[in-house]
């Protein structure tokens, strides 16, 4: 088993799912879903083969593979996995199968919705596991664009408006790292694009890092949703469909925290270290203004979309405190955090399917009307307030604790954030979800067996890091150093 | 190696040429003549690549170099004039006469191109270049729908007679200078300020056939205004040849390039905004791509401005890589047109239903001219831009990145229309022939596999920088 | 006459053509324009030639190429000159506008 | 079996029955009823026979690391020592009797069996805070009690009120956990380790001690209701009554006091922070006091008395008595969960929660509850020899030192015994003739689909002879805690007693007394009436301000969100799009124009290059 190239595999599914996706007509539709649906559970197997044969206690990545790719200036095929990639490897897995069967009943241009979806995890699948700066922004490229036709196409109120924003935000993020990331290939003397050998202490002097860093940090925050660039993320939410959503809050805003991680502040410590108050400071912001903005919002999704301004805001916080416990909680965030609004997404989107409204006004009571689907959605609110018991509880624990060491007032705020995340979710549930019945809707059938598949994974998920939250964190402690 | 054989890429272009004058002159076929012509490209895509290990100079020394560089470029010559000549089988937008006669301009002009690649004398350089010219001006003339043809060729022939005669003012400067006109001798002849003069009157000529900033705005009027064909191989083939023209002239500066990196910079990121910005709003598809084509030009004057083995190779890559991009874009828009008339962006709608298969060379061609993966478009601006911070202008490329953002807001218009329109009521299907068809999957295959696999390319690339650096 | 005067004899005659190029609007004076332009390059290439001592077969063979370059390139030019003005029995260079802006207007033509 | 397995097996069985009832008996109530029922019982078996077993020995502790990242180390477990085995039995006995009586409370419920899994789970999280080791394993279902108590007060979903109750409850809590959580962290900074046991045992640097206790302190006011956040606990009587009798009187809201209770080491080093205590918990158990004299709601007369029994408790522990605030917690835990339990079957029975109406339709003739209410009541009041008696006297004891604070425990014991006999008199002498009005009228349809009566009844007369007996434990309740039961003397009594008994006296003048008007002495004062009777406008003040000023923010980042931010990305590319406009018309098709930019731009290199040389 150790002798297969297993990453590869599990990189190259969806890209088969790819390929047979445009090789199969159009007509066939239950074949194309089938096969994604196949590629996503083969590659949520295989995710959890490599967090099984992750060696903890080795640490380091592990299940290298390198072959070179354009030998003559140094970019090498370079994949492998820490326990980071290992977390979000199995984040991207889940969110790929639940996100296909969530669109189980799409109708609308089936070959060319999967196809753009195989490919934009592709992308992802690539961005986590590889080791070369090269590799990782050409994978980075790969999932970012897929996501304009998805939005576009396939997407609901000002579709089109939103797919060019979201697009053109991300690119002028990309446009901030071409120079940062090349920079360090440059600097370093031209010779590797290894981020493993990129990120040996004595690199980089203090002055480059301290120029490059924030080009690196804004150009992969854009798209983690930092504020103030976060706007074209709720946007880009309300306009998605379901699926998309699920990918694009649940992984995609994830490749940026990542970048920040694993690029930015992996290989940069003296630029991360210059600038962590004021990043730190952005974060904070972010949580708290993000929660505000989600107060008054009266489209189910603007509110998920700017819950996540707010939780990505705890995400980045952790990850500015530069320690252990930060980063700890800040990963775990990511993952609790994408599978949360996976299923927040999940949820609303099987509301949204037959309603064709997300007017939060317009609902009441839907708990009477539809228990099961509700409950989903429910669920999700409670993981979104940091109810333990959900995963994103010792997330934002461990990332609150990081956050009062190393910056008490930030830290205070963004705890403080916490009241205020509560307002909005259980105004949500207030008006929507409980509350009189609205006949208009007394038609809502629920979920089918099938269709609660993926939510009951997504729910299973986040109870069970809920409940046992050490083995996230033993994983994520192999690289972090806190076990 | 000193022998007749070294020249064979030329051969065979000349061999096109001349049947496909006969064809042209016993008056067969336009069906015919395009068969002919087709075999006839594929001979010299063969020749080509098989004279790549070539080096030697098949003439008297010094004046025509043939090396690696100059035979990297030249297969990229003959495979754009085999894309070409593959579109050139619909000819829609081409004027009944001369349907037969286009062939003969394409390879008198790839005939140009190619010597142009090889010169290293000034003379010959000037030859060439005025060679490789006279074919295009005539295809331009030739759209169908006259009017705009003729006005087309007269705006590109009367500025490119112009930017050619600043050219030669400026040659003549170099060879006040140095007294010689061997592009070796003057480069280690130590600058002057006159030659340096020489040198930037010379790139009126050179820019203008990258179409570059200052001397671009004929590109999307001739690209609009020429036959598809046509303006596929003037966006292909010819900058090609622009790359080494520009590769060859600015290695003449030696040591005292400091100057002409500031100037080329500004033309650069002039060209660069100009074209992008200028894209933003048109209609007309084929003259957006004449405004891409400048903005491309700017990108890959970065790579030309670093002076350096990375900057040329990264530029002969991205130039490389662009040529079957180009394709794609044009293939759509010859595939597409009805009665000669340009097809405008409106009228891409539903393009993905009425053929699935244009659909996908459209979005590749749009993502590759925006340098989203898996196009190579993506590994062509990295290395470019890599070249460029060698070089240490970090700025530069945050320029040009932004730039390539503003560039992807209008390819993206692009796809949106042929994605997320629906057709119009009266327009069926597209049935493409089997060249099309064929043409369609292998520029496909070409760029998707050069976007995974950039390998191969750059070694050619890398190779033949190597051969100037 | 010494080299300078013949240089700057030589930028006059460019300047010249470039003014003929700018300022004419009918195409074929344009054309002359440019024709002065190649000439004054000419007249570079001789005058190094003679107040340089070097070999001077390189100017004259370069001054004869040109010549005949300039004559072909005037032929084409001509050629095309003469289909515009069948099209529109004009040769004004101010009547050139159908390319232009956005290409919208393209449409309408015809 | 040893007693930590016992332990666990208390622990397991609510959870374990929460899951069957909520997921495997969706649809099944009846099932879902008996699973928590066997749950319940087997839970409060367990805790008794660890009473019993436990009692007096020493403390015993069992946990096991949950999670160990980095430099935060966090143990689960279980803690047996006097304070988790009273309380934990309490609970498990509360539970248990709620459980049993809500089974004909609720017979009729269209939820109730998501409503019994809502009750386990409740009871889940509240004995695993009570047996907790560790405060990271306190503030976890601390959390989790709260969530509980958001369900069950929202219970009714379709009541906008009750779910606009369960909303701020949640909210006005968090604002509290938020304090506790920030103090949590600081706790756990300063001695790296949450270990309780341990804690107790160190001493800190004042000023750090000072402010990490009064961090504490803002979680315990959140939880337990008391000034300036006690608002939400009235409100929380919109769910059902068994939920009022369990979560809002007898044991969640004592989760604050019993946090108190556990780190009593650790407050008894912040003097500035038992000031504060002190002061909040006296002004809290007036200020309640007084609403309740004016509220006609049964329930909420119950629940504003809640609040003031609660400022109490930590008027006791504050003044530095941990046995006389423990003490009242548990003797308050038994009588105000019997109080709520008869208040519910009166509510049950005559479709009414305003007591006036209540008594007018009879309430009298409910023997049962009636002496319930009466025996509860009089505890309440601190009628002597029943349970609240003791405890009570215990803490005005502790207070003995502090003349300012005394006072305002007579004066608030005072009041409790007026509005708790106002409550006795209105339902057994109802005056049929007395002008007083009725705010809400008791049902019409008196509809007889009420459940069996002994669920109702067998609970209350468990609780009524607890609430009788209870306060002779004191005894053995201190030696369970390991603590001494201060003798006091009759005379040191004397004025509890006459304050109560002269509350007493002037409720039977206004109410009880044939012809009392039944309408209060502060009735007539109408401002004070009208100060009251809105809560001293406190709610209305929060909306106004706190709610106010959030809704203000939100509108304002609301806007900068959709006119700044979205505007200036918007801006700049239309700009961009401007610009392009502006570069799209200099293509102008006019060839001199063309020729001419370039000759322009050549000539301006040139004289650039010509001044370059010349310099």
């Amino acid at each position: 088993m150790s002798d297969l190239p297993i990453l590869s595999i599990i990189l190259f599914c969806p890209l088969v799912a790819f390929v047979a996706t445009i090789l199969l007509p159009e007509s066939k539709a239950t074949a194309i879903k089938s096969v994604n649906a196949f590629a996503g559970l083969v590659s949520l197997i295989l995710s959890l083969i490599i967090w099984s044969q992750y060696d903890k206690a080795a640490g380091g990545f592990q299940m290298m593979e390198d072959i070179p790719w354009v030998s003559e200036i140094g970019i090498h095929y370079a994949i492998g996995v820490d326990g980071i990639s290992v977390v979000l490897t199995l984040l991207n897995a889940i969110v790929f199968f639940t996100g296909v069967l969530s669109m189980w009943t799409l109708e609308k241009r089936v070959k060319e919705y999967f196809a753009f979806m195989s490919l934009l995890v592709f992308g992802v699948f690539g961005v986590f596991i590889s080791l070369d700066i090269f590799v990782f922004f050409f994978f980075y490229e790969v999932a970012v664009l897929p996501m304009y036709p998805l939005i576009a196409i396939w997407g609901s109120t000002r579709k089109e408006y939103s797919a060019m924003k979201l697009t053109l935000f991300l690119m002028v993020g990309s446009a901030l790292l071409f120079p940062g990331l090349i920079a360090l290939y440059v600097e370093s003397g031209g010779e590797t694009w290894n981020l493993v050998t990129l990120s040996a202490q004595g690199t980089f002097s203090k002055g480059f890092q301290i120029f490059i860093y924030p080009l690196l940090y804004v150009g992969f925050g854009i798209l983690a949703g930092m504020w103030p660039f976060h706007s074209w993320s709720p946007i880009g939410h309300v306009a998605a469909p379901t699926a998309v959503s699920m990918l694009h809050a649940g992984v995609l805003m994830k490749l940026g925290a990542y970048g920040i991680l694993r690029i930015a502040i992996g290989v940069l410590p003296l630029g991360a270290a210059f600038w962590a108050p004021t990043f730190a400071f952005a974060a904070t912001v972010g949580i708290v203004y993000g929660a505000f903005v989600a107060m008054r919002q009266t489209d189910f999704k603007y509110v998920i979309g700017f819950s996540s301004v707010s939780h990505m805001g705890i995400v980045l916080l952790g990850l500015n405190t530069l320690g252990v416990d930060g980063t700890n909680g800040a990963v775990f965030q990511m993952f609790a955090h994408g599978v949360m609004t996976a299923l927040f997404f999940s949820a609303v989107g099987f509301i949204y399917d037959q309603t064709h409204d997300r007017d939060i006004r317009n609902f009441g009571g839907l708990v009477g009307q539809i228990p099961v689907a509700t409950s989903f959605f429910i669920m999700a609110a409670l993981c979104g307030m940091g109810v333990p018991g959900f995963a994103s509880f010792w997330a934002e624990l461990l990332v609150f604790i990081a956050a009062l060491k190393v910056f008490p007032l930030m830290g205070i705020a963004a705890i403080a954030g916490l009241i205020f995340t509560a307002a909005y979710i259980l105004r949500v549930l207030g008006k929507a979800i409980f509350g009189p019945k609205n006949p208009k809707w007394d038609h809502l059938v629920e979920p089918t067996a099938f269709l609660t598949i993926p939510r009951i994974i997504l729910i299973a998920v986040l109870l069970f890091f809920g409940f046992v939250p050490s083995v996230m964190l033993d994983m994520i402690g192999s690289v972090t150093g806190g076990r | 190696m000193n022998s007749p054989e070294l020249f064979c890429p030329e051969f065979a272009l000349l061999l096109g040429a001349l049947l496909s004058f006969a064809c042209a002159a016993i008056g067969t076929s336009a069906r015919t003549a395009w068969m002919v012509s087709l075999a006839a490209a594929i001979i010299a895509v063969g020749t080509s690549a098989l004279a790549l290990p070539y080096e030697g100079q098949p003439f008297f020394a010094d004046i025509y170099t043939v090396d690696a560089f100059s035979q990297v470029l030249k297969l990229g010559i003959s495979m754009a004039l085999l894309f070409a000549i593959a579109i050139a089988q619909r000819q829609d937008s081409t004027c009944s006469q001369a349907r037969p006669e286009v062939h003969f301009f394409f390879y008198l002009s790839s005939l140009g191109m190619m010597m142009l690649v090889s010169a290293t004398e000034l003379l010959t350089l000037y030859v060439a270049l005025e060679l490789s010219a006279y074919g295009l001006y005539i295809l331009a003339a030739l759209h169908r729908r006259e009017r705009i043809g003729s006005e087309a060729a007269a705006k590109y022939i009367l500025f490119g007679a112009a930017a050619s005669a600043i050219s030669l003012y400026g040659i003549s400067l170099i060879y006040g200078a140095t007294q010689t006109t061997y592009i070796a001798q003057i480069a280690s002849s130590g600058g002057s300020p006159l030659l340096i003069a020489g040198i930037v009157l010379t790139l009126a000529g050179v820019l203008y056939k990258l179409a570059a900033f200052p001397v671009h705005a004929w590109a999307p009027d001739t690209y609009q205004g020429a036959p598809h064909e046509a303006s596929v191989f003037l966006g292909t083939a010819s900058k090609v040849a622009a790359v080494g023209l520009l590769l060859r002239v600015l290695s003449m500066a030696g040591s005292e390039a400091e100057f002409l990196r500031t100037t080329l910079i500004v033309v650069s990121v002039l060209s660069m905004s100009v074209g992008n910005l200028s894209a933003l709003f048109q209609k007309d598809f084929k003259r957006l791509l004449g405004f891409s084509a400048v903005a491309h030009a700017g990108y890959l004057l970065l790579g030309l401005l670093c002076f350096s083995k990375l900057g040329a190779a990264a530029a002969i890559f991205y130039v490389l890589t662009y040529v079957p991009i180009v394709v794609c874009a044009f293939l759509v828009i010859s595939a597409i047109s009805t009665n000669g008339c340009n097809p405008s962006i409106a009228s891409l709608a539903g393009l993905y239903k009425r053929s699935p298969l244009l659909g996908l060379v459209l979005l590749v061609a749009m993502f590759g001219l925006a340098g989203i993966p898996p196009t190579p478009g993506l590994a062509g601006k990295w290395f470019l831009f890599s070249a460029v911070i060698e070089n240490g202008h970090l700025w530069l490329v945050l320029v040009a990145a932004i730039n390539a953002t503003i560039s992807l807001y209008y390819y993206l218009m692009v796809v949106k229309a042929a994605y997320l329109a629906p057709p119009e009521d009266d327009e069926g299907e597209i049935r493409l022939s089997p060249t099309y068809a064929i043409t369609a999957f292998v520029a496909i295959a070409l760029v998707v596999f050069m976007g995974f696999y950039p390998a191969p390319i750059w070694t050619l690339a890398s190779t033949a920088a190597s051969a100037l650096f | 006459m010494t080299l300078e005067g013949t240089l700057l004899l030589a930028l006059m005659l460019f300047c010249f053509g470039i003014y003929a190029v700018l300022a004419r609007r009918n195409l074929i004076g344009i054309l002359i324009g440019v024709e002065l332009m190649l000439n004054a390059a000419n007249i570079n290439f001789l005058a190094f030639s003679h107040f340089i001592p070097t070999d001077p077969a390189v100017a004259k063979i370069i001054v004869l190429v040109v010549i005949g370059l300039a004559a072909a390139e005037a032929a084409i030019a001509l050629a095309i000159i003469l289909k515009l003005y069948r099209q529109r029995s004009s040769i004004d260079v101010d009547a050139m506008t159908l390319l232009e802006g956005t290409g919208a207007e393209e449409a309408s033509d015809e | 079996m040893s007693s930590t397995t016992l332990a666990l097996v208390l622990l397991g069985a609510p959870l374990v029955a929460f899951f069957i009832a909520l997921v495997v008996f969706r649809k099944n109530h009846v099932a879902a009823m008996a699973t928590v029922l066997l749950g319940g019982a087997t839970t409060c078996a367990c805790a008794l026979t660890l009473l019993a077993t436990k009692a007096g020995a020493p403390a015993e502790q069992a946990s096991r690391a949950w999670l160990h990242a980095g430099g935060v180390d966090i143990h689960f477990g279980i803690l047996l020592d006097g304070k988790t085995l009273i309380m934990g039995a309490a609970v498990g006995v509360i539970t248990l009797c709620v459980q049993v009586y809500s089974l004909s409370y609720m017979s009729h419920d269209q939820g109730r069996g998501r409503f019994f899994a809502f009750l386990a789970l409740f009871e889940w999280a509240m004995l695993s805070f009570v047996y907790s080791p560790s405060l990271m394993q306190t503030f976890v279902f601390w959390e989790l009690v709260g969530l509980a108590s958001f369900f069950l007060i929202g219970f009714w979903h379709k009541k906008p009120s009750a779910i606009a109750a369960a909303k701020k409850a949640f909210i006005i809590t968090r604002i509290g956990d938020v304090g506790l959580f920030i103090g949590l962290i600081l706790l756990f900074q300063t001695a790296h380790t949450l270990d309780i046991q341990t804690l107790n045992t160190l001493s800190f640097d004042a000023s750090r001690i000072e402010l990490i206790t009064l961090l504490l302190f803002v979680g315990i006011v959140g939880k337990s209701a008391q000034f300036p956040l006690h608002t939400w606990l009235p409100d929380a009587m919109e769910g059902p009554t068994p939920v009022s009798a369990l979560l809002h009187s007898a044991t969640m809201v004592a989760a604050g006091v019993f946090l108190f209770a556990r780190f009593h080491p650790l407050f008894m080093q912040a003097e500035l922070t038992l000031t504060i205590v002190l002061c909040i918990a006296t002004f809290t158990a007036v200020l309640s006091s007084t609403m309740a004299m004016v509220a006609t709601d049964m329930k909420r007369v119950f629940a504003y008395s809640s609040i003031s029994q609660l400022g109490f408790m930590l008027m006791g522990l504050g003044a530095g008595s941990l046995f006389a605030g423990y003490f009242h917690l548990t003797t308050h835990a038994i009588f105000k969960a019997l109080l709520f339990l008869c208040a519910g079957a009166f509510i049950h029975e005559h479709g009414t929660n305003d007591t006036v109406a209540i008594g007018r339709n009879g309430g009298r003739n409910q023997r049962i509850i009636t002496l319930g209410l009466i025996v509860g009541g009089g505890a309440l009041a601190g009628f002597p020899l029943l349970a609240g008696f003791f405890s009570k006297e215990l803490i005005i004891h502790a207070l003995h030192d502090k003349p300012l604070f005394l006072a305002g425990a007579y004066l608030a014991s005072f009041m409790t015994a007026y509005y708790t006999f106002r409550v006795i008199f209105l339902v057994v002498f109802p005056n049929k003739d007395s002008a007083v009005e009725v705010e809400e009228e008791p049902a019409d349809s008196h509809d007889d689909h009420h459940g069996s009566a002994w669920p109702m009844h067998a609970p209350i007369l468990l609780l009524t002879a607890a609430a009788i007996a209870l306060g002779w434990f004191g005894d053995s309740i201190a030696t369970t805690l390991g603590l001494e039961n201060p003798p006091i003397s009759i005379p040191e009594m004397a004025p509890a007693i006459g304050v109560a008994l002269a509350g007493i006296l002037i409720a039977w003048f206004d109410f009880g007394r044939k012809s009392a008007p039944q309408t209060g002495f502060v009735f007539k004062i109408k401002p004070l009436y009208t100060l009251f009777k809105n809560g001293w406008y406190l709610d209305a003040i929060y909306k106004k301000v706190f709610v106010g000023a959030a809704q203000a923010v939100a509108g304002l980042l609301f806007g900068t969100e959709n006119h700044v931010l979205d505007k200036a990305s918007d801006g700049i590319g239309q700009g961009t799009l401007q610009i392009g406009s502006a570069t799209t018309m200099a293509q102008s098709g006019r060839l001199p124009v063309y020729i001419g930019v370039a000759v322009v731009c050549f000539a301006a290199v040139m004289i650039v290059l010509g001044l370059e040389i010349m310099r």
